[in-house]
């Protein structure tokens, strides 16, 4: 009955209480240390980018703001420049800086998630408990502005669809204090909490140099050292108008992760409140041709998670030539297998959630691996037929 | 049916079998862990204190296979995930519900392409749709009482 | 030490009256942007607004609407002006919700309420006909399809605000 | 006559339907109180009735290369280790139902035969991570074992028996829990590890190894054991609460004192953080043990010097 188990693999599996979306890790384990991982992802993919080519730009909007279920309005955002600067069109200032409040209201309730999850991971189900509670405050917001819960689309190509009306203005400012005086209150548990500082304090630490080896990006990196975000090096939409700090932390363990999050909040509530009151007047949206002009463009956003990057193609029609998306999860996942060698098994999941993954955002098209091992891209009908003999 | 007839509804005293065992699965359904986007998200604040899911027996998020017997599929199936998905549906233990969450589960939703399974029922038996994108708590909430009513008609007959 | 701070903060928490919501019982209002259950809107005088063009058909992203318009006459009057939609279904579960078909829509007929019990037992009950989606004849008008005089609804979008 | 009252005793009584329901009852106020502390509403008050009549109803499924009847067993032996247990314990304020010298021993040994049948029911069966949650089980069996049975023989020393009942008696007059304050802790704290109370429910961590070393069980087996860890909070506080809280006199004292320290356990589990295995085992050798070891020095002198 025994068969020989020579290395002991524990396959923190597509559907594991630790990951809330499908991704598949194999951790090789003598006793409770991790010798060795693998990672097998792809099981959120869903053919976004191939999908907006068969659309025209208006409906491939709602199609890649769906690419992540937490950061949707980033995506939509830095969709939305780039066809823009293609375009060359200018948006009213009124909409950059409804744009810039709405992807700072969604950093705090990115953030609130990510707290609530990795405490979850820590088995502080209470911080989950909590810090869930206070999200949402800024659902509440979030759907008051834009109608929706998670996927807002608050964006139009040329503009914003939702208006900031007075009473949602002091709706706002009520949340946000609100949620400063409960961030205060967090970041105190994160520093002080004896036990919770047990599990985070010297675990996966990444110092300056590996971390920009590994390419560790947003706040991630920026809890390494690595002094890069988005927001200040190439400020898009009004940051230049409402400036962001780039707040950085240097010990690169998972407390400083937690920190640097936590800090961000208070960044981000600070930008919300100097939008509020010096929200310019005019116009929501500005008229946009159906066609867009030949050409290509980049545009960079600064997500939750780290740097967002668009590769818009268009080809003189209506429809786009070919639209690349890079998620910022896709750089941090690599660092995982990397830091979880030499790790307990029990810090696994705190090491997944450290780098805040977000699975369907980072389920790109990858090039496919036939099982000769060299990897060629493959066609069209090879790929109908690989899946249809996949699968039967 | 006598003895109700004669006695009239006496709550516990006239309580047959068939109801007590009903009244036991709807009360004590234990989901199973199965989050795979943005309805994943909507579903863990279904299980947040603000719209409380252990009010109706679903506090312990079962992640085993083995030990749930309802399963919300949230978010949505991928091809690859197709297998993944039938075989924790068959090792699920016998009264087993499905509740496909959300309109990417329910039917492909808004990805009508070659990556995405058109709709869960096509590998496992649905038995409640909750449409929405996400949907919300309350939405979610309202499908699975839904589900709860159906189950409370269950005849002992079609388990025997 | 901070166990105690730590304590005290979760035994205040005993005391603060719990922050769920019960959901059967008790509901807290939508905001009022929300984007819920459709519904076909229609005049004072009891006529639709919707007349059949399919605009919102051809926005929707996930194609959840399927309309089909039919011709009106005088003696079987719809809508004002000279199509309605004979049949007009969607499809619940394929729609997302987004709120495309309400800006595409000319005469302002299709619009989102805040309604959100949405969950079904069968796939095939998803689909939500004409009749299920319209909305109750306003007071002071009658039910479709109503007898005019010739020549008094020619335009699709009435000029005056209320036609009696 | 008498075998009548003690098979009344031994089923209905003190003995084992009352003890089940108190046992799942005792359970819902801790679900209860952990979900208050956390800002929701907790389960209704049938729920662990409800669990457990729905477990009964599901079909078992018994994994291939396992041994079927071990793996059927093992939930019997471990119910019927916790319920003997309760022969010897004051419950409902009453008169242990048996008692002889030295059931101290016994009743504790009997509990942690409950833990024994988890960590060899992880073992028997194929799955790996339930093969992580028996070693988990193990290991943290003998970080806690020690000094919580130290913990706990102090009482016994000053009140010079092994009986259980006459400890009881004994700690009826003068409250022990200011003349050892430390052993109350560590016994506390020691009944939260052998309960597998969320600081130290790292055999049965949900998110590191699915569901411990019962992830292969569902059913009757899984109805078992959870009727299982019910009685065994029973027990485990009403002895907490006959030796330090000045016994148990009445049914009413019982009831009080038990739930004082379940309350005192739902606040310390909805505040710490789950502790790495070697954690757990460093936290019980370094300061747990040497606690008690302490206390235990600081009695033996003063009882063989001053009585």
């Amino acid at each position: 009955m025994q068969s020989k188990i020579d290395k002991f693999t524990i396959p923190i599996g597509p559907q594991h209480p630790a990951l809330k979306e499908p991704g598949h890790f194999e951790f090789s384990v003598d006793g409770e240390i991790v010798t060795d991982a693998s990672v097998r992802l792809g099981y959120v993919h869903r053919g976004i980018e191939k999908g907006t080519e068969g659309r025209n730009w208006v409906q491939s909007l709602y199609l890649l703001e769906r690419i992540c279920g937490i950061c949707s309005h980033v995506h939509a955002t830095a969709y939305c420049l780039g066809v823009e600067k293609l375009a060359g069109v200018e948006v009213p200032p009124r909409a950059q800086a409804i744009r810039v409040l709405v992807a700072e209201l969604e950093r705090v309730h990115s953030h609130m998630l990510w707290l609530g999850v990795a405490a979850h991971e820590a088995g502080f189900d209470t911080l989950f408990m909590y810090s869930w509670r206070d999200r949402e405050t800024v659902m509440n917001l979030l759907e008051g502005i834009t109608g929706n819960r998670v996927n807002y689309s608050a964006n139009v190509l040329g503009g914003v669809k939702c208006d900031i009306s007075a009473e949602q203005d002091e709706a706002i400012r009520q949340g946000v204090d609100f949620l400063e005086e409960r961030t205060r209150h967090y970041l105190e548990v994160v520093t002080s909490d004896m036990m919770f500082l047990r599990r985070t304090r010297g675990v996966a630490t990444t110092p300056k140099a590996q971390a920009r080896e590994l390419g560790l990006i947003g706040p991630t990196g920026r809890a390494s050292g690595i002094s890069h975000d988005v927001r200040v090096d190439a400020p898009y939409a009004a940051y230049d108008i409402y400036p962001v700090k780039l707040i950085t932390a240097t010990a690169g363990d998972l407390e400083a992760r937690f920190i640097v999050r936590i800090n961000e909040l208070f960044e981000s509530y600070r930008v919300i409140r100097q939008i509020l009151d010096t929200l310019p007047e005019g116009e929501l949206t500005v008229r946009m041709p159906r066609r867009i002009k030949e050409g290509e463009t980049v545009s960079r956003v600064e997500a939750p998670r780290g740097e967002l990057f668009y590769f818009i193609k268009s080809n003189g029609t209506d429809t786009p030539e070919r639209i690349k998306v890079r998620t910022p999860t896709l750089p941090n996942m690599a660092s995982v297998l990397v830091l979880a060698i030499g790790h307990q098994l029990a810090d696994i999941p705190m090491i997944l959630t450290g780098i805040d993954p977000c699975f369907s955002c980072n389920d790109r098209m990858v090039v496919v691996k036939d099982s000769g091992g060299d990897n060629r891209a493959m066609t069209w009908e090879a790929l109908r037929q690989y899946g249809i003999e996949y699968y039967r | 049916m006598g003895v109700t007839n004669k006695l009239g509804e006496m709550g516990v005293v006239t309580l047959r079998l068939e109801e007590a065992v009903n009244w036991a699965r709807t009360n004590a359904m234990w989901p199973m862990l199965f989050g795979l986007a943005c309805c994943a998200i909507e579903m863990m604040s279904t299980q947040a204190s603000n719209y409380d899911m252990s009010r109706f027996g679903m506090e312990l998020m079962r992640p085993s296979p083995r030990q749930s017997d309802l399963m919300i599929v949230a978010g949505r199936v991928s091809r690859k995930m197709a297998p993944v998905l039938r075989r924790l549906y068959d090792q699920m233990p016998d009264p087993k519900w499905v509740l496909s969450m959300g309109d990417c589960a329910s039917c492909g939703g808004v990805f009508n392409n070659y990556a995405i399974v058109q709709g869960v029922d096509e590998i496992v038996p649905v038995d409640v749709y909750v449409a929405g994108c996400p949907p919300r708590p309350e939405q979610l909430m309202h499908g699975i009482i839904t589900l709860h009513e159906r189950i409370k008609q269950n005849r002992l007959a079609d388990w025997a | 030490m901070n166990l105690i701070r730590g304590f005290a903060t979760t035994i205040k928490h005993v005391f603060e009256e719990p922050v769920t919501i019960q959901f059967p019982e008790e509901e807290r209002p939508v905001r009022e942007r929300f984007k819920g259950r459709h519904a076909l809107k229609r005049y004072d005088n009891g006529l639709e607004k919707c007349i059949g063009c399919s605009l919102c058909a051809a926005a929707c992203p996930a194609d959840a609407i399927w309309v089909e318009a039919a011709e009106n006459s005088d003696e079987a009057r719809y809508s004002p002006g000279e199509r309605y939609a004979r049949t007009y279904e969607i499809n619940m579960i394929r729609c997302i919700f987004c709120g495309y078909c309400e800006d595409a829509c000319p005469t302002e007929a299709i619009v989102l309420e805040h309604e959100y019990r949405l969950s079904f037992n069968d796939r095939v009950d998803a689909v939500y006909t004409k009749d299920m989606l319209i909305d109750p004849v306003p007071p002071g008008g009658q039910d479709t399809p109503q007898v005019t005089e010739p020549g008094k609804f020619t335009r699709s979008i009435p000029e005056m605000k209320d036609p009696d | 006559m008498n075998t009548l009252t003690t098979i009344i005793t031994l089923l209905i009584f003190p003995g084992g339907l009352c003890l089940l329901l108190l046992g799942l009852a005792y359970e819902w106020v801790d679900r209860k109180l952990v979900a208050r502390l956390q800002n929701r509403v907790g389960p209704r008050w049938f729920q662990p009735l409800a669990d457990t009549i729905k477990l009964l109803a599901k079909e078992e499924v018994v994994p291939e290369n396992v041994q079927a009847r071990l793996f059927t067993v093992l939930p019997v032996i471990a119910l019927a280790g916790a319920l003997t247990s309760a022969l010897y314990v004051p419950l409902f304020g009453l008169k242990p139902a048996y008692s002889f010298e030295g059931d101290l021993i016994v009743a504790i040994y009997l509990l942690s035969l409950l833990t024994l049948c988890t960590g060899l029911a992880g073992a028997n069966t194929y799955n790996r991570f339930s093969l992580i949650g028996a070693t988990r089980t193990l290991t943290q069996l003998f970080s806690y074992e020690a000094p919580f049975l130290l913990a706990l023989f102090g009482p016994a020393i000053v009140a010079g028996s092994w009986k259980i009942s006459e400890i009881a008696g004994y700690a009826e007059s003068h409250w022990l829990v200011l003349t050892q304050p430390v052993g109350f802790i560590v016994a506390l704290i020691g009944l939260m590890g052998k309960l597998e109370l969320p600081p130290f429910d790292a055999p049965e961590a949900e998110t590191e190894i699915v569901a411990g070393a019962l992830t292969e069980y569902s059913g009757r087996g899984l109805a078992l054991f959870h009727l299982g860890k019910g009685v065994e909070l029973v027990v485990g506080l009403t002895l907490v609460a006959a030796f330090y809280l000045g016994g148990v006199a009445n049914p009413l004292a019982f009831f009080v004192k038990t739930l004082v320290i379940l309350l005192g356990l739902a606040g310390l589990q909805a505040l710490f953080t789950r502790l790495r295995i070697e954690q757990t085992v460093g936290l019980w050798w370094r300061y747990g043990a040497l606690l008690v070891l302490v206390q235990f020095l600081a009695l033996i002198v003063w009882e063989g010097w001053v009585a």
